[in-house]
């Protein structure tokens, strides 16, 4: 299949569903990942930070009205039978003591010894929301990101430049293009798009990469 | 604790002043007390301080207030969805303090709860941690947060009592729990619904009575 | 009335509701403060640490049962309307942090600075239990206690001997013979018993005191 | 998190081990995980440490564990109505560390909450804060205390689903919500009745499953 056509952060959010095996709690940041609760396997638990723990898909839309249950960008969601609510201080608590196994975070930078940089940059500094809280205490670090950032500059770097969100947290890596997972402070693909070149990826990836020998070509399910 | 919380909203905004702290519940755009806002804006009070989790985008809860240029100061984790709170921000014209989410939400608990502080490991590493006290257990690094509460906290509720009982329904509870029980000097209530004493039932009040001074009746 | 037949645990419970007055928050210790809730004023909100606001009377015995509400005692009670439930964690908060107007509280001493001594003596160190908790957060401390002890020996004392539960936290005195305030480190008497002598009651306190010009004839209604 | 939490007391009784440190929910008499405690004591487990709020009279919950000898060492606010313990603890015969009830809690939930210590004023001057760290806030003193969290949780609740989803009723719910939340390496409860999944209701879940491990299904 083409997936050229495909809006690249579909692609992102199906293969985010993919890395996801049934029984994982996982919280998903705002954004990309938060797209990925339309796709997720069933009995994948998905946690978002303003108090819930069981999100299902977006509502079709027209289809009904859903008036009391949000993730956290406030988007709409239908919660899966045995959902629950609870406050936000039980949410990060959650969080905090480990009770999470995953989250997917966007970046604005993520270097090859897993350290992530998504809350400020030079020139625009919103907030660090509850990013910081959800890499210090969920145990796997998934950023879902598009490869590059608008203007083309890598996003997957050598050494972050940025201030830092968490310090070697992140433990695998999923773009529009590839799927890198980080061993030992070292970028290894897993899986790589077939219509962009070995050549072309190591030019919009600012640190270097091993080529896993299993290294898949990267599709999702439509 | 005394029956006949219940305020008319004439009553209410003669309850905000220039200069107070307001401790807001609420999630971006969801969960907040927007009548009570609506009736902090009438009130004319100025040169105010809001904490909340995160700013909403315009139109909602805080950023009306922010609309207004009756925001001094916010104590908040992030204002992603406000281009107008941002520019005043870059501009120099809004004081921010950003915390962390989860910190944020634990030292509102902590005021009210009679904690002092805390340590998390949130953030270490990350440069926050700079000019906090540090303390290490079982090999890691913690640092020190402390509590925060206010002059005027404001609770969303889905329904409340005379009480001032409160109950929550999805997750339009959010901080609200925390903002209600936060030992804020007064702590008012803006319920979807006022039911009679006994309505709610013993088992679903979430939110006992004690901690509310005011029930905003429209 | 004569009340030299009474109960005086039930006398000084009877004493402690009247010093309660509608609106008030209190929590009461186990022992004889518990028995309050029987005779407190409508209006009064009785809290247990074991997570409830709204403690009415004991059940009648054999009229219902009450399986699912106790106070910190134990005992079976019915809670009044409006009352909630909740978790020890948010019981101790709402104490700590001064939502609690008032606690009565047993003694085994308690000195005239308003010192508390209510959980170890030489001998019996059965745990402080809440008592520490409660002093330190609880606006207004009120001591209930008999007398004297088993043995005879006063129990309000110019210092207390026991280790402390609270440092200068007490500011009344409740027995079955007499009530004290305490006024700037200093007992003041405000009530006493027809039925002992200032002589007698000198003689069972081994802190000194002064008697308020407005001493009244200490009764209680039945 | 996964569905089929739920277990038989023969599977429940390979859980206890020598030498484990069980946390305990329950308030004195009420609200003890008495069936689990039972399969404890069948599993003749010993040289156990207890942790729970205020130790029961014989015949309840830990107290059944301190009959049949199995517990070295416990961590209380008070054993005021169980004289057995008492003589066991005064012939030093069992170890016992007290500490406040209202800071136990917040030791447990601390625990649960990724807060490494805190600081509180309860107990301060009277010799308690001997040894431990002392900090002033606001010109007051608090005293540290670090969270508390074991082996095996065991918890007393009305409801639960087969996702570990709980449910408490009336003053029986006391130390149960921070047992079960608190982080142990092992969570097990003890419910009253299990319902299906969705049956206790999303609003009415106080305890959401993914903080237990395993349900005993008698």
């Amino acid at each position: 299949m083409d997936f050229s056509q495909m809006d690249p952060r579909e692609f992102i959010a199906r293969k985010i569903a993919e890395y996801l095996p049934p029984g994982t709690v996982v919280n998903l940041g705002v954004g990309i990942p938060t797209r990925a609760s339309d796709y997720t396997k069933e009995g994948v638990w998905v946690q978002a930070e303003n108090g819930i723990l069981g999100i299902g898909p977006h509502p079709e839309p027209g289809i009904r009205r859903v008036e009391s249950y949000r993730n956290a960008s406030g988007e709409a969601v239908i919660p899966v039978r045995g959902a629950c609510t609870f406050d936000v201080e039980l949410s990060f608590g959650m969080m905090r003591s480990g009770r999470v196994d995953t989250t997917v975070l966007g970046a604005l930078q993520v270097a090859q010894n897993g350290d992530l940089a998504n809350w400020t940059m030079p020139g625009r500094s919103p907030g660090m929301g509850g990013a910081m809280d959800i890499v210090s205490g969920v145990k796997r670090v998934i950023v879902a990101t598009r490869h590059c950032n608008k203007d083309g500059v890598p996003k997957i770097v050598k050494e972050c430049t940025y201030p830092l969100t968490g310090i070697r947290v992140v433990s695998l890596i999923i773009t529009e293009y590839c799927v890198f997972d980080i061993v030992d402070e070292h970028l290894v693909l897993l899986e790589k798009r077939e219509d962009i070149s070995l050549e072309k990826l190591k030019e919009i990836t600012d640190a270097p990469f091993d080529v896993s020998p299993d290294c898949k070509t990267m599709t999702v399910e439509v | 604790m005394r029956l006949g919380k219940l305020y008319s909203p004439d009553e209410i905004v003669r309850d905000f002043h220039d200069g107070q702290t307001l401790v807001l519940g609420g999630f971006g755009r969801y969960g907040n007390p927007e009548n009570l806002i609506d009736l902090c804006i009438e009130s004319k009070a100025r040169h105010l301080t809001v904490i909340k989790l995160n700013i909403s985008e315009p139109g909602y809860g805080e950023a009306k207030l922010i609309s207004e240029g009756v925001v001094d100061k916010i104590i908040t984790s992030h204002m992603n969805y406000n281009k107008e709170a941002m520019s005043l921000y870059e501009a120099g014209k809004l004081e921010v303090e950003f915390c962390p989410m989860g910190t944020i939400a634990e030292r509102l608990r902590a005021g009210g709860a009679g904690i002092a502080a805390f340590y998390v490991q949130t953030g270490m590493g990350t440069g926050i941690e700079k000019g906090k006290d540090i303390k290490e257990f079982d090999g890691k690094k913690y640092m020190m947060e402390t509590a925060l509460t206010g002059d005027v906290a404001l609770v969303r509720s889905r329904v409340a009592d005379p009480l001032g009982n409160l109950a929550y329904h999805g997750t339009n509870e959010n901080s609200n729990p925390l903002v209600a029980m936060n030992n804020s000097t007064l702590t008012i209530a803006d319920p979807d619904m006022i039911l009679e004493i006994d309505e709610i039932g013993i088992d679903k009040i979430a939110t006992p009575g004690v901690y509310l001074d005011k029930i905003l009746e429209m």
